[in-house]
């Protein structure tokens, strides 16, 4: 009799696993789990923290807080941080002091760790929360983070 | 139905008989064949939709509204595709290969009574007709899966065949069983005994056992998962089109697809009562009765699809045992409790 | 057992061990490359030992010496132990393999062979195991130079 | 080709390539199957098609930057992967690090926990053959994933671990977020098993199949719930306690079968322990530090260090060689889908193509783990 025990414990089994699935069939119109990208671009919100690529913020004196410091460059793991500087005289002062030139940053070669993040002194960069970093050419992945012409913040540096 | 008299007296008068039943046959052809790419193509988008649905996603909604669009535009990209294939094919065998799969299900779907009058061929060995043509469709598999020389093909076309070969006894046996009642193999026939109740009510619990026999084996029939060994994705790849490529490998695909229509018409046919209305509703609009067939068959489609979006796959061997030690014997048991029924006349009969 | 009571037992096995707990948290055996696999064995069988878990295989490179270093659990008694072996032949350096008393010992002498260049006598299937066959010199080497593919900060 | 491979092996038989792409094989893992008919005569996996070769760039980094290549070895547990390197760094410069450094890192690595149970959950489905289970497994991680972005700011490569401590603190909501996934995934849970466990076809599948003994368990080094499936009591968070493990109760599951539906099941019952742990410790996370202040060039005392720690899949262990500078001498990953592959050959041997790869699901590799 275990032959006809098997097979219907079988079907039940079946029909068990039938009425999950079934279950989701029937409310299918509400829970569909995916998201309609890229229809849902413009309403699209990432997390505050979420790491989408690093860039310097600058205010509407076009200043940055970026000293040329260097710790950035030295945290990377990938070398996807380059700092250009040299030593400018300060107009203020008249002392020669060290200025960057350029920030440049390989969005292709870093792996969003944080680590320069959290090593710089003076919250010059931070994460920005875009991701759609997809572009025709690398060369465009290599960006410079701070803008033509921008100066230092005053008061940062003290 | 009317138009159809009218077509067929229009031609006759036109031309010779035999021109004209030339002419008439190629149009019946180009009709079914209609038929056949629509039927195929929604298919797909009905499985596409239905598996979407039961995971929890919205399917195809882009094309078209709500994707009703979609595998047109897949059925393009497909025939504008390249053909590529391999080296050290067997190349005769493997251009052959696809048109016996499609071949076979485009005859297999002229036997279908879709309203009492829309039956292109209605011949006295109808489900034997039936079975010999499905059971056709495995040597394209299997010559497709030998002649692409490839390992995975290969293994795939063994599964195929010694699948079907043994599934093919269930369908036959558990066809057989209802043929006992009706007394005829012709598709008309059958159906007009239904006229009494459909034959599922008429052999009540043998028939339903027999209903759940066919659809397992059906289902095994069309390689579907859960039988889908024949192409097994997680083991094999795909199976025995791992080397094919654009239309052919478009034809084994919309075969795929015809077949569950037909194993699913097969059913609806013989178990439930084809374009006959429950109860007799619409019995004075013969029209509609296309509408009974194709929703009994949908939801017939509908049950396999669900087999597929929840079930995991059998191994090889279990695929066996399960065949030859439990559908079989209860399959055989089923025949002889039928014929002990029909004979004391234990049927239902409205 | 204890650390101490380890040592007993196992210089009573093999005479020549050096013994040091110093800079790390185990107690660290020395063996000669000759004395490795009868050592290895008897920490296997002896009751009193077990130990039955080799749970990391490691490749080295000191500089002048080339080695490998068992480490070794017991999952009966739940103690410790760190087997170390070298030599100074860099050219052809060679150590019996352990793969017949830990069965996982197979895998990671093949990563230890291809990424040191380390050979095992008796090995069942010692060939590259990450890199290709042809593959020029064993990069976790420490005298290994690659311009091309290594970046060095 | 050369005559004696072609001569190594009887006419009946024939090779044939799984990999490196395949769908069962999850991810580049190339598997060379000598086979007879359907049988599985012998397994051969060849490896390297992702290795990094972390082991010689962590020679090259600072302890701080080894921290982020971890997340790239296995990738489903990453989390913990950060925690093991933090734990060698942390005693050897026998740092004290704060309670609720200790119990944030334990939430986490439990739900990583999870999230890895769940996807292994959804493609084991789908090895055999079940789509569908892939979805259900996502929709749960997904959630974690959420969690994990909301605090970390990343959803895989968390890199949320640093020496001394946490990256940052954790996100006002995470305790909320905790608790929702937690009286979520219950009543999913079991659905799990309605819908895959108890299903007869997956049951048959499953059973019997790739049975590793105890002993061979031992012998192979195989960890995690492979080697608890075998009655091998390896948990090393019980053994070995680390973080906030001994402050909280929760049982090993051991099963004695040793087949692959006792790994199946062992991974099952992980999760509602990974879901009691959780809940006790969610509402007791101490106030205080998220860190403990460390230089910034990391020098580790002259010695040898290792740790190991229990991830998703098993044992992993990080053994520093340092000779006093700010690099690592040689840095070790004993990583435990590189044993569990191991033992691949010895337990499909003799089954079918079909349980070959239900063997392997089952065993969860990650490729970029056993690669490194």
């Amino acid at each position: 009799m275990s032959y006809f025990s098997d097979i219907y414990n079988g079907v039940k089994t079946l029909l068990t696993g039938m009425s999950v699935t079934g279950k989701y069939f029937l409310h299918s119109r509400k829970g569909a789990i995916t998201q309609q990208y890229p229809d849902n671009r413009a309403t699209l919100q990432m997390f505050e923290r979420f790491r989408g690529e690093v860039v310097m913020p600058h205010d509407e004196n076009n200043e940055h807080r970026c000293t040329g410091c260097q710790k950035c460059e030295l945290a990377c793991p990938n070398g996807s941080i380059e700092i250009i500087w040299d030593r400018q005289i300060d107009p203020e002062t008249g002392k020669k002091k060290k200025m960057i030139d350029q920030h440049i940053y390989h969005l292709g070669m870093c792996t969003m760790c944080s680590l320069c993040i959290e090593a710089c002194p003076t919250d010059a960069i931070k994460w920005a929360q875009n991701f759609e970093n997809s572009v025709y050419d690398r060369t465009y992945l290599t960006r410079v983070l701070n803008k033509p012409g921008s100066k230092l913040m005053p008061g940062v540096e003290d | 139905m009317n138009i159809t008299k009218n077509i067929h007296e229009w031609l006759f008068s036109l031309m010779p008989a035999t021109t004209a039943s030339i002419v008439e046959m190629v149009l019946i052809a180009v009709v079914y064949l209609g038929i056949f790419a629509v039927a195929g193509l929604y298919l797909v988008l009905l499985e596409r939709k239905v598996a979407a649905w039961f995971q929890l996603r919205l399917g195809p909604n882009r094309v078209g509204y709500q994707g009703l669009l979609q595998t047109m535009a897949d059925a393009l990209k497909l025939v504008s595709k390249e053909l590529t294939g391999t080296i050290k094919a067997d190349k005769f065998l493997y251009n052959l290969a696809p048109y016996f799969v499609i071949i076979t299900a485009l005859m297999a779907i002229s036997l279908f009574p879709f309203t009492q009058e829309f039956q292109a061929f209605d011949i006295n060995i109808g489900i034997f007709f039936l079975i010999a043509i499905s059971s056709i469709g495995v040597i394209g598999i299997l010559l497709a899966g030998w002649s692409s020389n490839n390992k995975f093909a290969l293994i795939g076309a063994m599964r195929s065949g010694v699948q079907t070969i043994s599934y093919e006894l269930s369908v036959g046996l558990s066809l057989l069983t209802m043929v006992l009642m009706t007394g005829s193999l012709q598709l008309s026939q059958i159906v007009e005994v239904q006229k009494h109740g459909w034959l599922i009510v008429q052999g009540h619990i043998p028939a339903v056992i027999a209903f759940m026999i066919y659809m397992i084996a059906g289902t095994a029939e069309t390689n579907r998962a859960p039988f889908d060994l024949v192409e097994a994705e997680s083991e094999l790849g795909a199976g025995f089109h791992t080397e094919y490529s654009g239309m052919k490998f478009a034809y084994f695909f919309l075969a795929e697809f015809i077949n569950m229509f037909i194993i699913a018409s097969i059913a609806t046919t013989v178990f439930f009562g084809a374009y006959l209305s429950p109860f007799g509703i619409t019995e004075n609009i013969p029209l509609l009765g296309v509408f009974w067939f194709l929703i009994k068959t949908l939801a017939i489609i509908f049950l396999m699809m669900w087999f597929r979006w929840t079930f995991p796959r059998l191994r090889i061997d279990q695929l066996l045992v399960l065949e030859w030690k439990y559908l079989l014997p209860l399959n055989l048991m089923n025949l002889i409790i039928m014929a002990l029924m029909v004979l004391l006349g234990l049927t239902i009969q409205f | 057992m204890t650390n101490e009571a380890l040592q007993n037992l196992t210089s009573s096995w093999v005479p020549e061990l050096e013994f040091t707990e110093e800079k790390s948290q185990f107690l660290n055996i020395t063996v000669q490359p000759e004395q490795l696999h009868s050592l290895m064995t008897q920490l296997k069988s002896n009751s009193e030992t077990n130990f039955d878990y080799l749970f990391c295989l490691t490749g080295m490179d000191w500089g002048a010496a080339l080695g490998v270093v068992y480490h070794l659990e017991s999952t009966t008694h739940r103690h410790q132990i760190v087997v170390k072996v070298k030599t100074e032949d860099r050219e052809n350096p060679t150590f019996d393999t352990v793969c017949n008393i830990w069965y996982t010992a197979e895998f990671h002498e093949r990563e230890v062979f291809d990424f040191f260049g380390i050979k095992f006598n008796n090995h069942p299937n010692l060939k590259r195991l990450f890199l290709t066959e042809d593959w020029d010199g064993f990069p976790l080497r420490k005298d290994y130079v690659d311009e091309i593919n290594m970046i060095i900060k | 080709m050369d005559t004696t491979v072609i001569n190594n092996f009887k006419s009946e038989e024939y090779q044939i390539n799984m990999g490196p792409q395949h769908p069962a094989t999850h991810g580049v893992l190339r598997l060379l199957l000598t086979i007879d008919g359907e049988i599985i005569k012998r397994v051969e996996p060849d490896l390297g098609y992702i290795h990094r070769s972390i082991e010689k760039m962590c020679e090259r980094d600072s302890y701080q930057q080894i921290v982020h290549l971890t997340d790239r070895m296995d990738y489903l547990s990453s989390h913990i992967n950060n925690e093991a390197v933090c734990l060698t760094v942390e005693n050897a410069l026998q740092l004290e690090i704060p309670e609720r450094v200790k119990v944030i890192r334990t939430i986490i690595a439990e739900l990583t926990r999870i999230a890895s149970h769940t996807l292994w959950w959804g493609v084991m489905g789908m090895d055999v053959g079940a789509l569908t289970t892939y979805f259900y497994g996502f929709r749960d991680r997904e959630l974690i994933n959420d969690i994990f972005e909301e605090t970390c700011g990343a959803r895989l490569t968390m890199n949320y671990n640093i020496p001394g401590g946490l990256m940052f603190d954790i996100h006002p909501n995470f305790v909320k977020r905790t608790k929702e996934f937690i009286d979520h995934f219950k009543t999913k849970l079991p659905e799990y098993d309605l819908l895959l466990s108890n299903n007869i076809i997956f049951r048959k599948r499953m059973e019997g199949i790739g049975i590793l003994s105890k002993d061979d368990a031992i012998s192979f080094g195989a960890s995690g719930p492979v080697g608890r499936a075998s009655g091998y009591s390896c948990d090393v968070r019980k053994h070995h306690s680390y973080s906030a493990y001994d402050r909280v109760t929760f049982n090993e599951i051991l099963k004695t079968e040793g087949d692959t539906y006792a790994r199946y099941q062992v991974r099952i019952l992980e999760m509602w322990e990974s879901l009691s742990i959780i809940e006790q410790l969610i509402d007791n996370i101490p106030e205080g530090e998220f860190f403990t202040k460390t230089n910034t060039v990391i020098k580790l005392p002259e010695g040898e260090y290792y740790q190991k720690v229990e991830t998703a899949r098993g044992e992993l262990g990080v053994y520093i060689v340092s000779t006093g500078t700010k690099n690592p001498y040689r840095m070790k990953f004993r990583s435990p889908g590189f044993s569990n592959l191991s033992l691949l050959n010895h337990i499909a041997v003799g089954g079918k193509i079909g349980d070959l790869v239900a063997t392997m699901a089952t065993l969860d590799l990650v490729i970029p783990d056993i690669d490194r």
